[in-house]
């Protein structure tokens, strides 16, 4: 396994410090958003995308997996969430609960069968499922092809929070992405996020000392596609539609846009790049259809001039771990 | 070193031995201080311009592709000027490999292999050869036929700069030695010196 | 019985874009390590090169055949001399997200210039026509594409496998440092081949040109299935996708006579059960 | 997910994402949102052409002239039901827009559909196929123009069953779509003494097509139908003709083409091959001048396609509403009300009505593909095969599950 | 008795495409002996190694580890049952502190490493344990130091600290001089020789010295077969053994 940040630092009490006066700045920020005039629905948007960035990049960035075809846990989480919640008229909780269950049986079955590819193979094995679930979608009578899942009811969430106010949504999208995310940083810091991190370090090391890496690993892409899928769930209100844009592998193109961005492997990043992009789709718009070309751009002069990202070079410059 | 010269490389295991071939070649990354070659600085010199100007290497590992045959991997290395060894020479020093040419490269035996090897740049015109370990696992009857090669390569007017664990090999061939500890040379004798010295070597190869 | 026939020609006709899709990308993936996801953008380009010489320049299909590959290529060393040499030695991954947003950029731009309906491109009048097998009526174009797909990749099995040149290739594949020590100007070679490789996806590009429409997008959905193609053949076998190439094209037409609906999917099922099977594809190497 | 802002002289506030949260909602200011895809698939068909003919019908309006003051806005969907709702949904909370004209691409339609009931704003979808906009998904807020999957099957099918074509084969995009539009047309060949000899579901963006195509070839159906749309139809088109087909005494219907797409095709290819559009640029003088102006503004000198005629039709009935309502055009259903309480009548599709669904209901036209030597002009492609009334070409009242229908 | 012998082999082979890089070997290892492999360069001495520790797939033999037979085991069920590598290449985790790299080992025996729930802070009891075993290796003052920035012989010595932790029956030590000084080597050597008291090993080196000093046996190795074994005496006096290895300067 190659490491793919090689300038991660280890985490000391003073890095842990920081993040988490970090971690509060961004939620206040977030929290107050409703109060400035920015328009909430654009930061829900952005708050799915880097939800499920974010989980990608616990994948990559701690497992060392690039997971090429991420947009099926989303996509899959998406649909369930949405037919639960209109066919069956599912309040809002246990509508997110069936997506999120959804996606971990996915995680399962497509963790099992991938798992055990190395580097490129995954890729190229994680991108087929995808596919091959994007055309089932495309098919199948319950996500109404191409058409998708309209008109969601929103509900109200524990029969309490009216979801069709957008300032209570924005609240439970925000509470939601808050919890993710900090299950997410949780996950990073915990005896397994250690294992983790030493197997994509050095494997066979973390081999010769017993461990059962493909386990780590699949518990890691089981995680990462449980937390993709509740993602899902959430843009389901957000959007009140589900459709076959989120399972199209160019979606999956677009997170690992996002986690490049931001940076792999950093805590933060995720969140930046996932902002950066929706942001950049949304005021860059004024150039039209050139959207594609700058979105090819960020990637080529990511690639070839800052590898680490916008928090990864900060990190860096700043020698701490963000 | 001297035109026509045999040199030899001693030093333990991750002495640099190694590293300095490499660096003359020009494989590795970033080097400083000065190479000549014919009076010529090559120190910043591409590994491709260094073997057009009649440098050959023959790696530790041997180097030889398995996607090739014999044939082909003999045949590989370019001709960077005139003089080589034409091929039936190469096949007078080694007969093995005349009837083995068809076979796949890494389906030799480790003998034949280490022949194949030095066999394929003694045909690019190269004068100066750089032998990293050619004894290496072998057995002591191909030894004996590597170290009569090497005195022909010799005679034949080539510059060989040996890269050597097996002491007693290197002492039938080299003219001179160099010691290599830590990455610098500590040490330097001749062959004729090489009995007055060779408390000196014990220490410092650790045998 | 006789239908059967004509799906396992017609198969084979689409097999041979994929043969010649995935051999592109085999002999990149062999020299440069890289998966090259802008290789369906560069198909199109040979389409529209096509295009463009017949519209602007006046100049026949068969001259397209020819220059379209060269003109392409060159865009593709140019690509691999400013970028994609800049990665050597990294991990795969930056391969693969330089290569996805180039063609993102080349399909972009086409996209704004073009729209997306697409340009036509006539079959040239020597092709024109069909001739009746019996058991199908089957274009001569259609015929041609498969005995040119077949004798280019055969060609360039030959130019690899047998040749002075693909002994520099392959040993280049295996320790580019030695084969540079041996005084052979490897990176320039990494680029022609890049080239190489680029103007095989040109060449499917413009056979393709007559057949399919001239779409910026023609590529995009193109790729994942050839990608499909290399790994189950093997990243980097040159046989491997050769062949895997031909099969997959009648295998989808038989799934298309069978069961139409999946001939999408049954690509990423046989990849799946593939490398459930045999971890590094059919003839492939360790990754 | 993003909003794009045409340079227009009609246009004050583009860049009013950040500062638009001040819109001031005078009586007579209205906002149109051209929301479209501009990129993709159906940027030639709708695209930056639609805004055009958005900017030509307020400008016809003659509106600004009474005291009105109109902008618009325009989009790009990218195909996207999720960004198209976004948009949508910004539009209306921050930029103030009262009416979404356009959205090709069933799947965003639908999802706009939703926000701008909502919202409660006006929605003239003119892009759009699926007929479930003024079906199951009605909303009051809903105006459907220019076509839907039901009519095309219809004009089509009845058309070219009458004239002889009574087997056929089915071609079908496997999805919704695909399978709506072979429903329909099937319903129509049984009821017009038809038969269906078999059918090929072939999965979205299919390069190729020559196994499907052999398929109908040995059929031996009189007519192939094509129930499928974009590049699915053009690629098979192009490879009926190098298979023969035409040639083999079968003929080729595509239930949706666009003249972008036999401009696409080229006439060698697509001649003789019969669809259905409600407008067509040479069909009158008035559809000609028209056509002229429009051509003129384009970037590439093209006449309109139905779909950015429907557009430019359907802003100039909802102004004539404004009007009859003399100001106030920020409620929705209320607009709506007032659009179907009159008969439509334009340049364009000449005399109709908008049924109490949102349906507008105007002529439909079957056309054929000119031969290469009968075309005279760059645009010159179709000839008139046959007329069908607006009340035969759409879905009765009778059978359509509209909720609105019901009161 | 069984139990004379942790390690044992049967007509242990590997061959590559053709090459046998280790061919019929049979080695009995004794337990609690320092067990010694050497071999001239591209003998067979690594391909062994990763045979033992199932890094790679044997062609032919048998292994027997503690008299059970391990041949079809995975790499990370061999170290669970004791038996434990190190790399020719020093193997640690390089961004990891000292402390965690040994805490890595320690958490592996005592549960809790798939337990994404909880913060790490639940590993801070093992530290008492680590800095133990780092200080048994001359590391304390390095415990929060990234291992990347260690000098060579401390990632060593690292190395050998992080499988003490995981309480090995038997170590499997590849190289564990190689590229280290003078000093460095003594105190590794004198690391070896206490810790052997514990554990059995098997040692790959070059540095004869060394090799003469520790090891109660040794194994030549040439051309992936054994040559000859013995202990250091009798092997110097071996003729064959002076021919194929340590060369003729050899008294």
């Amino acid at each position: 396994m190659t490491a793919l940040t090689d300038d991660t630092l280890p985490m000391t009490p003073r890095a842990m410090r920081d993040e988490m006066i970090v971690f509060v700045v961004m939620a206040l920020l977030l929290a107050s958003v409703p109060f400035t005039g920015v328009y909430p629905f654009f930061v829900m948007q952005a708050l799915c995308f880097a939800l499920l960035a974010c989980a990608f990049n616990l994948l990559i960035g701690y497992g060392g997996l690039l997971s090429f075809g991420h947009a099926m846990f989303l996509g899959t989480a998406g649909y369930c969430s949405a037919h639960a919640l209109k066919v069956w008229a599912l309040p809002p909780e246990l509508g997110i609960l069936v997506g999120v269950a959804a996606a971990f049986v996915l995680s399962i079955i497509t963790g099992y069968i991938s798992i055990r590819r190395q580097g490129i193979y995954f890729s190229m094995i994680t991108l087929a499922l995808s596919q091959l679930l994007y055309f089932i979608y495309l098919q199948a009578p319950f996500t109404h092809g191409e058409d998708g899942i309209q008109g969601i009811p929103q509900g109200r969430m524990f029969g309490l929070f009216d979801l069709s106010k957008p300032t209570v949504l924005y609240y439970v999208v925000l509470v939601g992405f808050l919890a993710g995310f900090l299950l997410i940083y949780r996950i990073i810091n915990s005896p397994f996020g250690e294992v983790l991190k030493s197997i994509r370090e050095n494997e066979p090391r973390a081999i010769s000392l017993g461990y059962r890496t493909d386990q780590y690993k699949f518990l890691a892409f089981i995680l990462s596609g449980t937390l993709a899928g509740f993602a899902g769930s959430l843009k389901v209100f957000v959007a009140q539609n589900a459709s076959l844009t989120d399972v199209h592998w160019t979606m999956s193109g677009e997170v690992v846009l996002m986690t490049l961005v931001g940076g792999l492997g950093t805590i933060f990043g995720p969140v930046v790049g996932a902002f950066v992009i929706i942001a950049m789709q949304q005021y860059l718009a004024g150039f039209g259809q050139w959207v594609t070309v700058i979105q090819g751009s960020i990637f080529v002069i990511c690639v070839l001039t800052f590898r680490r990202g916008v928090i990864g070079e900060i990190a860096h410059y700043f020698r701490r771990s963000l | 070193m001297n035109a026509g010269e045999v040199v030899t490389l001693l030093g333990r295991n991750g002495a640099g031995k190694t590293t300095t071939l490499k660096s003359i070649m020009g494989i590795i990354g970033k080097r400083t201080g000065s190479v000549k070659f014919n009076n010529q600085e090559i120190i910043r010199a591409t590994s491709d311009k260094i073997a057009r100007m009649g440098i050959a290497f023959c790696p530790e590992e041997r180097g030889i592709f398995s996607s090739l045959d014999v044939r082909e991997n003999l045949l590989l290395p370019p001709v960077v000027r005139a003089g080589g060894l034409p091929l039936e020479q190469i096949f007078d020093l080694f007969p093995n490999l005349k009837e083995r040419l068809n076979s796949q490269g890494t389906k030799l035996s480790g003998g034949e292999q280490q022949m194949l090897a030095i066999a394929r740049i003694l045909r690019t015109g190269a004068s100066f050869l750089m032998l990293d370990e050619p004894t290496e696992g072998l057995a002591p009857v191909i030894i004996q036929q590597i170290g009569h090669t090497i005195a022909r390569l010799k005679k034949e007017g080539f510059t060989i700069l040996l890269v050597e664990q097996n002491f007693r090999f290197a002492s039938t061939v080299a003219d001179r030695y160099y010691v290599v500890e830590h990455g610098k040379i500590i040490d330097g004798f001749s062959n004729a010196e090489l009995a007055a010295n060779m408390d000196k070597l014990h220490t410092y190869l650790g045998v | 019985m006789q239908a059967l026939y004509a799906q396992l020609l017609v198969g084979l006709i689409n097999g041979s874009f994929y043969a010649l899709l995935s051999l592109g990308l085999a002999v990149i993936f062999g020299m440069l390590n890289i998966i090259n996801f802008a290789h369906g953008a560069l198909y199109m380009m040979g389409a529209f090169v096509a295009y463009f010489l017949l519209s602007l320049g006046g100049i026949n299909y068969w001259w397209a055949l020819l220059l379209a590959p060269i003109i392409v290529g060159i865009f593709g060393m140019i690509l691999e001399r400013t970028m994609l040499q800049w990665l050597t030695g990294l991990d795969h991954l930056y391969g693969l997200l330089l290569t996805f947003g180039i063609a993102l950029i080349v399909q972009g731009v086409f996209q704004n210039y073009f729209g997306s309906s697409g340009l036509p491109y006539a079959i040239p009048d020597q092709l024109k026509g069909g001739m009746n097998l019996g058991f199908m009526f089957l274009p001569i174009y259609r015929g041609w594409v498969v005995i040119f797909s077949l004798v280019v990749c055969l060609a360039t099995w030959f130019l690899i496998e047998k040749t002075r040149l693909g002994a520099y290739l392959r040993a280049a594949t295996e320790n580019p440092t030695l084969v540079r020590a041996f005084g052979i100007n490897v990176p320039r070679m990494i680029t022609l081949t890049y080239g190489l490789g680029v103007g095989l996806a040109a060449l499917a590009g413009v056979l393709s040109a007559p057949i399919n429409q001239v779409r910026p997008l023609m590529g995009a959905d193109l790729i994942i299935v050839v990608f499909a193609v290399v790994v189950i053949g093997g990243m980097g076998s040159i046989m491997g996708s050769i062949i895997t190439g031909f099969a997959l094209g009648v295998i989808e037409g038989l799934t298309k006579y069978f069961y139409p609906e999946a001939s999408n999917t049954v690509v990423f099922v046989l990849m799946v059960l593939v490398l459930l099977v045999k971890p590094t594809g059919l003839t492939g190497r360790a990754a | 997910m993003k909003t794009k802002s045409i340079a227009s002289f009609l246009l004050g506030t583009a860049l009013a994402v950040t500062t638009a949260g001040v819109a001031f909602a005078q009586d007579k200011t209205v906002k149109i949102g051209a929301l479209s895809d501009q990129s993709g698939l159906y940027a030639d068909l709708g695209g930056p052409g639609s805004t055009l003919a958005a900017q030509m019908a307020v400008e016809d309006s003659g509106l600004a002239a009474k005291g009105w003051k109109i902008d618009i806005i325009s989009g790009d969907h990218q195909n996207k039901p999720d960004i198209g709702t976004a948009i949508a949904r910004q539009w209306f909370d921050v930029d103030k827009v009262d009416i979404i004209v356009d959205v090709p691409n069933s799947g965003v339609a639908l999802a706009v559909n939703n926000v701008v009931k909502e919202k409660n704003g006006v929605y003239i979808n003119s892009g759009a196929a699926t007929s479930d906009l003024t079906n199951a998904q009605c909303t009051p807020n809903t105006v459907h123009w220019t076509y839907d999957t039901y009519m095309l099957a219809h004009t089509t099918g009845q058309a070219l069953v009458k004239a002889g074509g009574d087997t056929w084969f089915f071609l079908t995009a496997d999805y919704a779509f695909g399978a709506a539009l072979e429903r329909d047309t099937t319903s129509v060949i049984t009821a017009n003494g038809g038969k269906v000899v078999g059918s090929v579901k072939h999965p979205l963006n299919t390069p190729d097509f020559s196994s499907f195509l052999l398929q109908a070839q040995s059929s031996k159906a009189k007519i192939i139908g094509l129930a499928n749309a974009g590049g699915d139809t053009t690629n098979a088109i192009k490879q009926a003709a190098e298979f023969g087909i035409g040639k083999g005494g079968q003929k080729l219907a595509a239930l949706l083409l666009f003249l972008t797409d036999v401009k696409a095709l080229g006439l060698e290819t697509a001649q003789g091959l019969n669809f259905t559009e409600t407008f067509y640029w040479d069909m009158d003088d008035k559809t000609r001048a028209f056509s002229k102006r429009f051509a003129e503004k384009m970037k590439n000198n093209a006449p309109p396609t139905m779909v950015q005629a429907g557009v430019y039709s359907g802003l100039r009935h909802y102004f004539k509403a404004l009007e009859a309502l003399g100001g106030n055009p920020h409620d929705g259903v209320k607009v709506v009300e007032k659009m179907k309480s009159m008969p439509t009548e334009d340049d364009l599709f000449g005399k109709g009505e908008i049924q109490p669904n949102g349906r507008t209901i105007h002529n439909a036209y079957l056309f054929e593909v000119k031969k290469p030597s009968e075309s005279k002009g760059p645009w010159d492609f179709y000839k008139l095969v046959g007329t069908v009334p607006g009340d035969q070409a759409f879905t009765p009242l009778s059978e359509s599950k509209c909720a609105l229908l019901k009161k | 008795m069984a139990d004379e012998f942790i390690l044992e082999t049967e007509g242990l082979t590997k061959e590559f495409a053709g090459f046998f890089a280790v061919r019929d070997v049979a080695l009995k290892v004794r337990r609690g002996s320092i067990h010694a492999l050497i071999g001239p360069n591209g003998a067979g001495k690594t391909t062994c190694f990763n045979l033992l520790t199932k890094f790679l797939q044997p062609s032919a033999g048998k292994i027997l580890y503690k008299g059970q037979d391990i041949t079809a085991m995975a790499p990370a069920d061999v170290a669970r049952m004791g038996l434990v590598r190190s790399f020719q290449i020093s193997a640690v985790f390089p961004h990891l502190t000292a402390l965690e790299n040994v805490r890595v080992a320690l958490q592996r025996q005592h549960g809790s490493s798939f337990d994404f729930w909880r913060s790490k802070s639940v590993l801070n009891r093992f530290n008492n344990r680590a800095l133990e075993l780092l200080n048994d290796v001359g590391l304390s003052e390095f415990a929060n130091t990234p291992a990347v920035e260690m000098p060579y012989g401390r990632k060593r010595a690292l190395e050998i600290a992080t499988t003490l932790a995981l309480d090995p029956e038997m170590m499997l030590l590849d190289e564990p001089m190689a590229g280290m000084g003078h000093e460095d080597i003594d105190k590794i050597a004198a690391l070896i020789k206490r810790i052997s008291a514990k554990y059995t090993i098997l040692m790959v080196e070059h540095n004869l010295s060394v090799v003469a000093n520790l090891s109660d046996i040794i194994t030549v190795l040439t051309r992936g077969q054994v040559l000859a074994q013995g202990n250091y005496a009798e092997l110097t006096k071996d003729e064959r053994v002076k021919e194929a290895y340590l060369g003729a300067g050899h008294a």
